[in-house]
Parts: structure tokens; C-alpha cells; sequence
């Protein structure tokens, strides 16, 4: 398992190198600050000054240098839009991140796990019809749009949750329902094919041959394989959690890594940009990481080969 | 067999423990979950569309940060109300020359420190923002060549040459006096992490993106503060901010889109306020020889096949007024014959690119933004097709705020584009600049030497009489000769809960003080 | 009285295409203490009578008539939750598929010790836990003990269908269905593990129906055959007459297509294949594939003719050796 | 059981033969991947016959005419069926245009992205050691970004325009096909006739383009099918970010977007392009689902 662990984080090496000069070059081009810091009427001079006092005008390869020297020293440049370090702007829109996409996982997990256990167990029943056609519903429709009308029903109309925010418990509640939900959407049906797979395995039919009850037999005998592919294809998603994050968090002004990355990009605030996709590129590496670990815990199979 | 489990629930109620930890302990003060209305508890809880991006009131050059920073700093003089400039800690002033000033500051007043703020602290501002080109309000201070302590609480400032505008600029936003001491002590980092000024509110907290915080300075010099905690939140969202407001979680937000005119009207304790801005929209044009838009006949045609009252009737429902000039009603030098008015003739469009040449019809590239002012994107579409109406085919090239700043500023539109542009100083010599050849080149390229004389004789111009009667005659001569044709002067909304009681400034800028509870 | 007994049983599967039927009208018996083989080749329904016994056909088959009596009771009236009791405890099953037919996520002892904690409610854990490993050694399982802790997969094919047995025989039914229990294993394996179940069997005096295709295992294991052919039995004998005598032409072509040593003449595979379900010839489903077969054949399902209570064949061509009653 | 087997082998003949035939009557006999082809021909023929259908121009505004609610709304008309626009555009009419571009781009991009994919995946699978270590390299990088990121960023540099955000989605999505054809060709590699191939001496180039890709084609068909709609969607939340297609042109994810600040007054400007992507992203899903039982590749 050492062995492993170090493999992987061996194999980071050349990825992240890819991935700043990737991010770099993006960024290189990605055009001027300046314009954006200054008003209309500011004149060319106006904007010569201040793309000097930035150190813009050096040639790419010193600037390409300067950058991986600085990575490696933590430094990922100075906000040009908050005139601060990058790297700790970004670090403190983690938390904000991490807790609501950490309660959308718990909502997508309290949404797709029973209901991919239920349609799968009700195969071709109007049940698994109407969760299957849901599913499919909740992947379709685009993210914001669920947001905003949940802000229009449950927050403005029935006043029950905040606007937007951060805060307590109750903020919490409407962004997480709208980032769980499409991910749960995806989960569903992925619980619900695992499920299915599990349960025409042989071993449940042994377990059914001994009379343990129905319930225990898809709780203690499926579930259990149903959620090694599961995970699996969950860490897949992140994708959809980290571009949903980008929409939820500005749809409800939640200040996480997600808002900030498009208000640096809107402002091509690019020392920014480039702090928040590396971080992000290392946070999904580590999360896959993680999930290969998870399988040691989970799967014996693996633990012994 | 069981341990696993164990281990697996651990790792999820860890996970979700930290989750609401980091939750609990990142804020402060954002919950403000009060009833719809609710300010008796001295809070006051404003929403605007972004946030500030610094606590340097001289880096800073945004509406956004100005309505924080008015309630936190002072400056030498400041406009009231009715724009009318006046002093503000100065309890007199002397013109020594055409290039000296006298000003004598109020005895007394205490930065939120408890230090006393004096002519060391005021020379020490503003030699910063006239010297140091890395701060956002740099460009405009250039004009003031040397601040001197005459004593404690007199300072003295020498400009260029006659300076007109100068109590503009020590009006202006980056005037702003900072505690010398305190940043000297501390760092200019320092300052921004935990920012000290003498005005009515000091600061509390500021969270990216998020909030600013900021309290009663009880030690103020003035009326003391009339709130005791002022929240400003950022949110970018308009239907949020709207939501926000409706349901009492704050008492006044800002840039209503006219959409959402009716929600904040129609619900019970909330209504809409609207309010002049300095910012005009208008088309630049090229005048550089090769463009269609180089010809005199076609920019009219252009302006007369524009229906600026339509634009303004429909899809703006009202929110603006037909212009004929860059300097807006409000602003020292407007022309009053060009404000509130507009030419349309359809039938004379076509008869003037006839005469131009283009009876088969023109092609040109409108370039505009989309969500950089509110709906420029709508308003652009529009133009297209007013324009198509009468035979100029317009290829519609649409961008986002970003992009479109690029083309803006490094000059890569075609024809026209179309942009909002403000008075900052409330002066036309901030507007009427652009009409001068110097800054035209590479812009429009219009390049009329009489216009450069009026304005190059109005800035250097101490009186007031003739001075406005050089800034209208410039006005005249550009709406002739068109290097811009203008829309018409954009209108801020508000929405006011019923609550507290708020009238809206021609510069955007908030007093919190001036924002009475009901 | 018979341990078990099957009459008429009708079973079909209901899918989106229609109706299949699986089982139309089988019948037949198991006695205390002995060994009742099934024999036919795939899709022929005997998987199909040994999940119906235990009601297992999940939710899209249906057992619609016909009777399954144990011991006197008829199963097919049984609440689910009374099934449950039967399951495991008194009628209990050895899949085919060793290798997938234990949970690999759970070790191999507990899935024994599911069983005992499920039908003997009196053990307590430990008691239950000494009993499976007591059945681990029983079934042969060196170092029980330790074994008790490993994952299937750290376990050979033979290893983990005597795991299979000990699951089965945990509860000390009074029948065991084995559904071709060794046809995944080695021959080596084969013989140990047909030889484990007489053992234990005997030890225990339960029953067992074999299914298999496997003719050599049956010569070797059963007492009684069943031949089975398209949802329904078509022969039924004492092993050693049903060898000596096989009366049902497809059960001469089992016969005959299975290498002996003793017979040197080259083997015959019965020509076309198992008709499936759902296109069923008319007639004797045989018939397509009969070399014996005559015009009646082709319009009219043979009854079954009885020699005596445990002697049957399915078969136009004994009418008139067989007065039918 | 035995049904389930005997769709399985009416599923590999159809595989051996390519039976376009059996093709049809499985298709037939799926009730949901019907209704998905239906759909997806629907769409196709509204967005080919665009011109011939849409009753208004779909850019030509008309003052005298905002926001006019649905036909069955009080004040509606049923000049426009779902309404009109803040700049009085028949929304019905914008409907059926953005259509083309959604289509196009939901379509075009996928195609893009799905070459790129396939490429990479058999070339790093059959020549493996230090082609497949590096191109294996890069798509991890490529994953471990999410893709809307690299989206918006390249979207601040070239402005969005059909053509660039058709190339930019492409370019950013197509790890997953190169990840999944890559496992796919691993195994392929391993299996006689291509061991065969290799034996007697054929080119790669032509092993790669008579064994392997013709083998990994029914793979590649569900993904394409499936990302068709996940792209529709993407299209759609870069509209939200400000980044998708730019007026004039319609889409969509424009049309939902515009009347995102709508949604609370005027419901229908912004409802029916959500409902148009929701309904045309399940027929996709239905159609790829189906394939992917039919297909069965291992995915």
C-alpha cells in the first residue's frame, strides 16, 4: 500500500508539470488586466503605467520561468484585482468549498442511494420508471435554473431559508440541494445499474437460498458491491460537482473557491485563475487518491492480491 | 467485517464534521436572517453587485468602493447632495494664486485610532496618490506639483498652472486622507488588512467577495453615526440581490434591472427608487480614413436612423434619457439643449448615404458589450436593427465584459462601438477630453484643431462664466460632427425597503448617514 | 410418505415480450433419505423445478399451478416470511458457480454463520460462530479456524463449494438441492466433492436432488433419475434400470452421447438443439429431434405411462406397451 | 432468464451481421429508445427546417410587442404561442432557430472531441510504453481539470463564437474518450487476429484502421451519443457564465440565460428554452442508454 501511495504521487509529478504549463499558456494569452482595472476614459498612458507597476511586459519564457520558480516556492503571483497574494485567497475560499460541496455529496449520496436501491429492486415497476425518468430530468436540467427557482419558491415566496449567503445551517440548505441534485441525478442512475448488476449476481441468490430476509439481502449482501463501481464513477464526477460548484456558488453568493474563480476570470485576474486551477487540479489528483484508498478499506480483493 | 464499516462512517462524519466547522468558524456576522424591514436593532444591511476589490481608498477608482469608503475616510472637501462641492474638513481656504492654495483644516478630528489627523497626514496622502503610478487614482492627482505643512493644521498645494478642477479632484474619490503615522508604522499592507480612517464608520471585517462590516466611530468629529453596524454584501446575482431585498435579509440594494422593477414595486414593504448617473451611453466612431464611418453624412445617417426614445421606452422601460452629449445634466459644463432630446429622420438616413455613396446599401461591425452595463447587450441588438431599417447592414459583434474591454482599449474595433463612459469628476473637462487630437488618436481619429484650442483654454480657466460657455461650444461642434453619437444618460435603480428612507446621488455614492431609519 | 412432492407444476416467466413458460406440468418425488437426480441438457427447466421448489424465481416468474408438498405442507400456499424459514433451514441449495456464488465482500465463515444465526435462534454468536467452524471442518476445511476469516477469493473452486456445502448443510436440512454442483470444478475436485456430499449426507440422513447433465455422476450419486426435456419430465426410473434400460428416446441419446469406458463404439450427439421456451414445437417437444418419430407425434403431446408408482415415460412409443390409466 | 438470453443472442447476431434490419426491430421493441429516436428526429428536422416552420423573424425585435405572455396566458395572443421576448421576439420562433445552434454545437464538438479521443486512445493503447506514458500523462492532467475551467479560461482569450466554441469544447472533452477507447484497444491488443496481423507483418497504420478502431466503434457510438447531451448542457451553464454563444446568434443556453433575470416576472422566456434542452437531452440520453444495451460495450 506504501508502495502504491508513493507510485501515485510520483506519477503527480509530470501531471502537474503539464498542467501549469497548460495553465500557463492559457493565461499568457488570456489577455489584459489593465483595461479592466481602469475606468473607460483612462488613457494609454494611464494603462502603460500600470502594466509596467504589474511586471506584464516581460518576454513568455521569463515570465514562464518566474512562474514555475514561484509554484514551487508556494508563490502563485499577486491578485491583480485584490492586489494580494493569490495562493491564500484562493486557500481561504476552501473551506466555503469544501462545505457545501461536502453537503451536496451527503444530499446526492441521501438522494441516489435509496432511490437507485428502490427503482433497481422495482426493475420496469412505475416506480423505477418514474425515479429513472426523474434521474434523467435532474441531469438535463441546467443547474442555475433550479437554483434560482428554489430561491423564488423556498426563499421569497415561503420566506423558509435565507436568500444567499453563508452562514448557518440554513444557507447551507438550498445550495446544497441544488448542487446534490445534479449530481444525485447521475448517481442515481448509477446506483440503480449497479444495483442491478449486483443483485442478478449469483451470491445474492445463494444468500436468498439460505432465507435471510429480502431488506437484509440487498442492505448487508448488495449494497455493499454496489458501491465499489459507484465509487469509482463518483470521483468521475467531480467534474460535474466542480462546474456545478462554479454555477451554485454564484447563483446563491456563496463565497466559495467556485465565485471567485469566475470573478477572477470576468476581471482576468490571472495570478488568481492560475492559483485556483492548480489547486483545484491537485484537490481532484488527491480525491482520486483518496477513493483508491477507500477501495483497500472497502474491497478486500484488493488488499490481498 | 465490522471494523470497515466503522471506518468508512467515521471518515464520513469527519468529513462533514470539518465541513461544519469551517462553516461556523469562517464568518463573521452574515446571518441577517431579520424580519422583512426590521432596522431597530441599528444594523443596516445594504447589497450591491460586486464587491470592493481593496481597502485603499487610492487604488481603488470604483462606485462600489466609493460607497464604503465615503463613510470611512474623510477628504479635504466633498460634494453634498445636489453635487455642490463644500467643504468637508477644511474650515477655510485661500486662493494665494493662480497656482497656490491655503487650506485650513477643522481642529480635532481623530483618525478611528484615536490619533489626531493633521496637515502631516493630509501632505502624506496626497503626495502618495500624485506620485506613486502603481495606485488606480494616480492619473488623475498629476496636476498637483507639491503639498506643503505650512503648520499643524494648515497645508498648502501648488498645482501645474491655473488649475480649475482642483477642488474637484480633493473632492474626488483617492483624495482620501490616510493616518501617516499608522501606515508608516504598520505597512501599506497592513493598512489594507486592517484600514483606519476619521469618517463616521470604521472598519470592522471584510470578507471577499462577500461583506464588508463596518461600525460606529464613536469618537467621530461631526453628527455621530446613525447606525450602529452597516453590512454592505456583495451579490452579483441580480434576481438574489432582489430576493435579498424582498424578503428583508437587506434594506437597499443596488442596479435593479428593469425587469425586476415591478417585484420590488408590487411587494409590501419594499420600493423602487430611481436615480441619475454621470455615465452615458454612446457609439464611438471611427473617423480614421478608410472606415465608411470617416464620412461626415454617414454618422448622421447613423444617429438619425437611431431612435434613442424608443430604446429608452422599451427595453430600458424608461430607465435613461435621449442625450445629445457626453456631459450629463448634473456635471459642471452641460449644455441644456442637448439634454433630453434626440434626432430621428429614417427617410434623411437614406437620403445621406445616397449622397454618401451607399444607396446599395452599407456593411459595418458594431461592437459592443454584453452584462458590462445594464442591458447593453439588448440595447446593441436593437441599434442593429434600427440601423438595418434604413440600409446599413450591421454585423452585430457582441462581447463579454472582458474580451470587449481588450477590443475597447487596444483600439481592434471596427466602425463603431458602443460603450458607457462616466464623469468622475463631475466636470466636463473629464468628459470633453476625449474630443481633444492627442487623446482621439487611434479612438475615433477626430481631430478638429478649434475643439482642441476651447478645451486646452477652458482647463487652464479660472472663470467659472466663460469656462462653461467654451465646454457648450465644444458640445455644439461634437454633435455635429458626430466622433460619437450618443443614446441617452443611464439611470441607477434602487431598491428601497420601506424601512429606511433614501435618495439616490447623481455620483452613486452612499452616505450611510444619509440613510435614515423610518 | 414422500419428503417432497411435486405435482403438475406449471411455472412461467412474465417479460416484456410475453409469456414464457418454463415448466409445463412437472412432476415428481423425493423419499427420505434418498438421492434423486435431474437430468437434461441446459434450458431443459431443471434449474427452473429447483428455483420454483424454493420459490426463488425472482419477480418476473411465477409458479401458476400445481403443488409442491413438504412434508405434507404445500409450499406454494406459504407466506413469504414462512418461505424464509424453509430456506436455508430445511430445504437448502448448492449453486452451480462456486467461484461467484459467495459474496466476496464478506468472509467466509460469517456468510456460514448468517446461515445458523438466521434458523437457530437459540445460539448465541459464539455458539453460532464455534458451529461454523465445526461445519468448516466438517466439510473438510484445514485450519478452520483460520479460514474462518478469509475472503472467498482467497480460496481455491474446491475450497469455496465446500464453504457452498457447510452454508448448506448448516441448519441440518432434510434436503439439499444441488444444482450441478461440481460442473465448475476440476475432476480431481469432482470426485471429492461428490464424495464429501454422500458422506455428509449419510451422516446427517438428508435428502437431495442432484441436477446435473453429468450422466457419470449420476451413475455414481443417485438413486432415482429424472430426465427432463423442454419444461417437463419425460423419464422416470431407478438408476440402475434407467441405465440398463433407458426407455424415452432422448434419454437413449443422453445415454448414448456419453463417453463410457467400458463401451468402445463412437458417441452420438443427439442432432438440433433444446427448443427454447417461448417456440415450443406442438406435439412432443421432442419430437423435431426424434428419430423414432411418427405422425402422431407431431400433433399430440404424449401423456405420461406409468410401469408402476416410480416407473414413467413420456412417450407415444410405449402406448401400447402401458395401459394409461 | 431465458428472455434475457435470447436478446443476448439476437444482440451478437445482430453484431456479426451488422443487420441493419434487427437493428430496427431491437429499436422497435425499446419503448424508451424509441421515444428517444423520436425526439432526436424531431429536433433535426425542426432544426433543418427552420426557415419553413419559425412563424417570425427570430432577431427582427418588435417594441410594440414586449413580453407578451404565452398565447393561453391572460394578455397573451396567439399571434405568439409561447410569448415574446424583452425585445418583443416571437420566443417560439427564437425556439426552433436555437435549435441549429444547439444542435450544431452539441453535435460538432462532440465530433471534434470524439476524433481527438479516439486517436490519442488507439494510439497510446497500441503502441503502449513510453507514447502510452506520456499521452497517458497528459490526459490525467487533462482530467484532473475540470473542463468548464478550461473552458472559461480559453474563452478569455478568443471570444465565443460558434466556430471557437465548438473547437474549444472539443478540445477540452475528449480524455474521456481516449481514457475509455484506450481501455478497450488494451484488450483488443491481446486477441488473435490482431497478434495475427502482426505476425505477417501488416502496417500499424493498417491494423490500427482494419482491426482496432472498427472494433472499439460501438464504444465510441455511446459515448458520442451520450456526450451529445452533456455538451447541450455545457453549452447551456457557459451561457449562464456569460461565455456561451453571443447574440445575434441563438441558442439555447443563450435563450435560458437571457431570461434567467426574467424568471421571477416573466416566467416564459426562460422556461421553454429549459424545457427544449431538458427534452432534447433525455431523448439523447434514452437513444444512448438503449445503444448501450444494444452495443453492450464495457463501459
Amino acid at each position: 500500500m506504501k508502495k502504491f501511495i508513493i507510485k501515485r504521487l510520483l506519477e503527480l509529478i509530470p501531471v502537474l508539470f503539464i498542467i501549469t504549463f497548460v495553465v500557463f499558456v492559457l493565461v499568457y494569452h488570456a489577455g489584459d488586466p489593465v483595461s479592466l482595472m481602469l475606468p473607460e476614459d483612462a488613457s494609454q498612458e494611464d494603462r502603460e503605467y500600470m502594466r509596467e507597476s504589474l511586471g506584464l511586459n516581460d518576454p513568455f519564457i521569463v515570465q514562464y520561468a518566474n512562474f514555475v520558480m514561484d509554484i514551487t516556492r508556494g508563490n502563485f503571483g499577486t491578485s491583480t484585482r485584490y492586489d494580494m497574494d493569490a495562493l491564500p485567497l484562493v486557500i481561504e475560499r476552501l473551506p466555503a468549498t469544501f462545505e457545501l460541496a461536502g453537503a451536496a455529496m451527503l444530499v446526492a449520496l441521501a438522494i441516489s442511494i435509496p432511490l437507485g436501491i428502490w427503482s433497481a429492486n422495482r426493475r420496469n415497476s412505475y416506480v423505477d420508471l418514474f425515479i429513472t425518468g426523474g434521474s434523467v430530468l435532474g441531469k438535463a436540467m441546467p443547474n442555475f435554473w433550479l437554483g434560482i427557482m428554489l430561491i423564488l419558491l423556498l426563499a421569497v415566496n415561503y420566506q423558509a431559508f435565507p436568500v444567499s449567503g453563508r452562514g448557518t445551517f440554513m444557507h447551507l440548505v438550498l445550495p446544497a440541494i441544488t448542487l446534490g441534485t445534479s449530481v444525485a441525478a447521475e448517481m442515481t442512475r448509477l446506483v440503480r445499474s449497479s444495483m442491478l448488476d449486483t443483485l442478478g449476481q449469483d451470491y445474492i441468490r445463494t444468500a436468498s437460498s439460505k432465507g435471510v430476509p429480502y431488506v437484509k439481502v440487498v442492505v448487508y449482501h448488495a449494497f455493499r458491491n454496489t458501491l465499489i463501481p459507484v465509487i469509482t464513477i463518483t470521483t468521475l464526477q467531480l467534474s460535474i460537482l466542480v462546474s456545478g460548484a462554479i454555477i451554485t456558488e454564484s447563483v446563491f453568493q456563496w463565497p466559495g473557491l467556485g465565485m471567485l474563480l469566475v470573478q477572477a476570470v470576468n476581471a482576468r485576474d490571472m495570478a488568481v485563475v492560475q492559483a485556483s486551477v492548480f489547486i483545484i487540479a491537485i484537490l481532484v489528483i488527491l480525491i482520486n487518491l483518496i477513493t483508491d484508498l477507500i477501495y483497500f478499506i472497502i474491497d478486500p480483493r484488493i488488499k490481498h492480491s | 467485517m465490522k471494523q470497515r464499516w466503522e471506518w468508512l462512517t467515521f471518515i464520513a462524519v469527519l468529513v462533514f464534521f470539518l465541513a461544519a466547522c469551517s462553516g461556523e468558524s469562517g464568518e463573521v456576522g452574515t446571518d441577517n436572517g431579520t424580519e422583512n424591514g426590521s432596522v431597530s436593532d441599528g444594523n443596516l444591511v445594504i447589497a450591491q453587485s460586486a464587491d470592493i476589490t481593496t481597502l485603499d481608498p487610492q487604488d481603488s477608482l470604483s462606485t462600489n468602493g466609493e460607497r464604503i469608503f465615503r463613510n470611512m475616510y474623510n477628504r479635504l472637501f466633498a460634494r453634498n447632495q445636489d453635487m455642490e462641492i463644500v467643504p468637508e474638513i477644511v474650515e477655510s481656504y485661500e486662493n494665494v494664486d493662480d497656482e497656490t492654495w491655503h487650506f485650513n483644516l477643522i481642529e480635532g478630528i481623530t483618525f478611528h485610532n484615536g490619533e489626531e489627523l493633521t496637515a502631516e497626514d493630509v501632505k502624506f496622502s496626497l503626495e502618495r496618490v500624485m506620485t506613486d503610478q502603481g495606485l488606480k487614482e494616480y492619473p488623475y492627482f498629476t496636476q498637483l506639483v507639491e503639498v506643503n505643512v505650512l503648520d499643524t493644521y494648515t497645508v498648502e498645494i501648488v498645482t501645474d498652472g491655473p488649475m480649475p478642477t482642483l477642488q474637484h479632484v480633493l473632492a474626488k474619490s483617492g483624495a482620501d486622507i490616510l493616518p501617516k503615522d499608522y501606515v508608516e508604522e504598520v505597512g501599506m499592507d497592513g493598512f489594507v488588512e486592517n484600514p483606519i480612517g476619521s469618517g463616521p464608520y470604521q472598519f470592522v471585517s471584510w470578507d471577499v467577495d462577500s461583506e464588508v462590516v463596518l461600525e460606529k466611530f464613536e469618537d467621530y468629529y461631526g453628527e455621530p453615526g446613525i447606525w450602529d453596524m452597516v453590512t454592505v454584501r456583495a451579490i452579483s446575482e441580480s434576481s438574489t440581490r432582489v430576493g435579498e431585498l424582498l424578503t428583508g435579509g437587506v434594506q437597499l440594494i443596488t442596479d435593479v434591472t428593469p425587469n425586476e422593477w415591478d417585484r420590488v414595486n408590487d411587494n409590501e414593504g419594499t420600493s423602487l427608487v430611481q436615480g441619475e448617473t454621470t455615465r452615458v451611453m454612446l457609439l464611438m466612431n471611427r473617423l480614421t480614413e478608410g472606415f465608411a464611418t470617416s464620412d461626415e453624412r454617414v454618422r448622421e445617417a447613423i444617429d438619425l436612423a437611431i431612435d434613442q426614445q424608443a430604446i429608452v421606452d422599451s427595453v430600458l422601460r424608461g430607465s435613461g434619457v435621449p442625450v445629445r452629449s457626453r456631459v450629463p445634466e448634473g456635471v459642471f459644463g452641460t449644455d441644456p439643449d442637448l439634454y433630453d432630446t434626440y434626432v430621428h429622420d429614417k427617410e434623411r438616413a437614406k437620403e445621406l448615404l445616397a449622397e454618401a455613396g451607399y444607396e446599395d446599401g452599407l456593411e459595418i461591425t458594431l461592437t459592443a458589450p454584453r452584462g458590462r452595463y445594464p442591458l447593453d447587450g439588448e440595447v446593441a441588438e436593437l441599434i442593429a436593427v434600427m440601423l438595418g431599417e434604413v440600409g446599413i447592414e450591421v454585423n452585430l459583434e457582441l462581447l463579454e465584459s472582458g474580451t470587449f474591454i481588450d477590443v475597447y482599449s487596444e483600439n481592434e474595433n471596427e466602425e463603431l462601438i458602443m460603450i458607457g463612459l462616466a464623469d468622475g469628476l463631475l466636470d466636463a473637462s473629464y468628459s470633453l477630453v476625449h474630443y481633444t487630437i492627442d487623446r482621439a488618436a487611434g479612438q475615433t481619429d477626430y481631430n478638429n484643431p478649434d475643439v482642441d484650442q476651447l478645451f486646452q483654454d477652458a482647463s487652464r480657466n479660472l472663470d467659472e462664466e466663460s469656462r462653461l460657455q467654451q465646454f457648450k461650444e465644444i458640445q455644439q461642434v461634437v454633435a455635429e460632427e458626430r466622433p460619437h453619437t450618443f443614446l441617452y444618460q443611464d439611470k441607477v435603480n434602487y431598491g428601497v425597503s420601506d424601512s429606511i428612507q433614501f435618495e439616490p446621488r447623481l455620483d452613486e455614492a452612499l452616505y450611510f448617514d444619509h440613510i435614515q431609519p423610518n | 410418505m414422500n419428503l417432497l412432492e411435486v405435482k403438475n407444476l406449471h411455472t412461467s416467466f412474465y417479460t416484456d415480450h410475453g409469456v414464457i413458460p418454463a415448466l409445463t406440468g412437472v412432476s415428481f418425488s423425493v423419499k427420505k433419505g434418498e438421492v434423486l437426480g435431474i437430468v437434461g441438457e441446459s434450458g431443459c427447466g431443471k434449474s427452473v423445478t429447483s428455483l420454483s421448489i424454493l420459490q426463488l424465481l425472482g419477480n418476473k416468474g411465477k409458479i401458476n399451478s400445481g403443488s409442491i408438498h413438504f412434508k405434507g405442507q404445500d409450499l406454494t400456499t406459504f407466506s413469504t416470511k414462512k418461505m424464509r424459514k424453509v430456506r436455508g433451514n430445511e430445504i437448502s441449495m448448492i449453486f452451480q458457480e462456486p467461484l461467484t456464488s459467495l459474496n466476496p465482500l464478506i468472509r467466509v465463515g460469517k456468510q456460514i454463520e448468517e446461515t445458523v444465526l438466521l434458523h437457530k435462534e437459540e445460539l448465541s454468536k459464539i455458539e453460532a460462530r464455534n458451529h461454523a467452524i465445526n461445519m468448516m471442518k466438517m466439510v473438510g476445511i484445514p485450519q478452520a479456524e483460520e479460514k474462518y476469516a478469509y475472503y472467498p477469493h482467497q480460496l481455491s473452486g474446491g475450497m469455496r463449494q465446500r464453504i457452498m456445502i457447510a452454508i448448506a448443510l448448516a441448519c441440518d436440512p432434510e434436503l439439499l438441492i444441488a444444482d450441478e454442483p461440481t460442473t465448475a470444478l476440476d475432476v480431481t475436485i469432482q470426485e471429492q466433492i461428490l464424495g464429501l456430499m454422500k458422506k455428509i449426507t449419510r451422516e446427517l440422513d438428508t435428502s437431495i436432488i442432484l441436477i446435473t447433465h453429468d450422466l457419470g455422476v449420476v451413475a455414481e450419486m443417485v438413486d432415482r433419475v429424472v430426465v427432463m426435456y423442454s419444461g417437463q419430465v419425460v423419464e422416470e426410473n431407478e438408476v440402475e434400470k434407467f441405465f440398463a434400460n433407458p426407455k424415452h428416446p432422448y434419454s437413449k441419446g443422453l445415454i448414448r452421447s456419453t463417453p463410457s469406458i467400458d463401451q468402445e463404439d463412437n458417441l452420438e450427439s443427439i442432432k438440433g438443439s433444446v427448443p427454447t421456451p417461448a417456440n415450443k414445437p406442438s406435439g412432443c417437444p421432442f419430437h423435431p429431434r426424434c428419430p423414432f418419430a411418427m405422425e402422431i407425434c407431431k400433433s399430440q403431446a404424449p401423456e405420461n405411462m406409468y410401469y408402476g408408482e416410480e416407473e414413467m415415460v413420456n412417450c407415444w412409443l410405449y402406448k401400447e406397451e402401458v395401459k394409461t390409466s | 432468464m431465458s428472455e434475457a438470453t435470447s436478446e443476448v443472442k439476437k444482440v451478437k447476431t445482430y453484431k456479426r451481421s451488422g443487420n441493419v434490419k434487427l437493428f430496427l426491430k431491437l429499436l422497435a421493441q425499446s419503448k424508451t429508445g424509441m421515444v428517444g429516436l423520436f425526439i432526436l428526429i424531431s429536433v433535426t428536422l425542426i432544426a433543418i427546417f427552420a426557415d419553413f416552420i419559425a412563424p417570425y423573424s427570430p432577431t427582427e425585435p418588435q417594441l410594440s410587442d414586449i413580453l407578451v405572455p404565452p398565447s393561453w396566458q391572460e394578455g397573451g395572443t396567439s399571434a405568439y404561442l409561447l410569448g415574446t421576448d424583452n425585445l418583443g421576439r416571437d420566443v417560439f420562433s427564437r425556439l426552433i432557430y436555437g435549435t441549429r445552434v444547439s444542435l450544431i454545437v452539441g453535435v460538432l464538438s462532440v465530433v471534434v472531441a470524439g476524433f481527438i479521443g479516439l486517436i490519442i486512445g488507439v494510439v497510446s493503447a497500441y503502441f503502449g510504453k513510453w507514447v502510452d506514458q506520456i499521452l497517458m500523462r497528459i490526459v490525467d492532467a487533462f482530467l484532473s481539470i475540470p473542463s468548464i475551467l478550461f473552458i472559461m479560461v480559453i474563452l478569455t482569450i478568443f471570444s465565443p463564437s460558434l466556430t471557437v466554441l465548438i473547437i474549444v469544447i472539443g478540445l477540452t472533452t475528449w480524455v474521456n474518450y481516449a481514457r475509455i477507447i484506450r481501455g478497450e484497444v488494451l484488450s483488443l491488443k491481446e486477441r488473435e487476429f490482431v497478434k495475427a496481423s502482426q505476425t505477417i507483418g501488416t502496417s500499424h497504420l493498417t491494423i490500427i484502421r482494419k482491426n482496432l478502431i472498427p472494433n472499439v466503434m460501438s464504444t465510441f457510438i455511446v459515448i458520442s451519443t451520450l456526450s451529445v447531451a452533456t455538451t447541450i448542457i455545457l453549452e447551456a451553464s457557459l451561457s449562464f457564465l456569460g461565455l456561451g454563444i453571443q447574440p445575434p446568434d441563438i441558442s439555447w443556453g443563450g435563450m435560458l440565460n437571457d431570461g434567467r433575470d426574467y424568471l421571477a416576472t416573466h416566467w416564459w422566456m426562460g422556461t421553454f428554452p429549459g424545457i427544449a434542452i431538458t427534452i432534447t437531452v433525455l431523448g439523447i440520453i434514452f437513444l444512448g442508454d438503449w445503444l448501450r444495451d444494444v452495443l453492450d460495450p464495457r463501459l
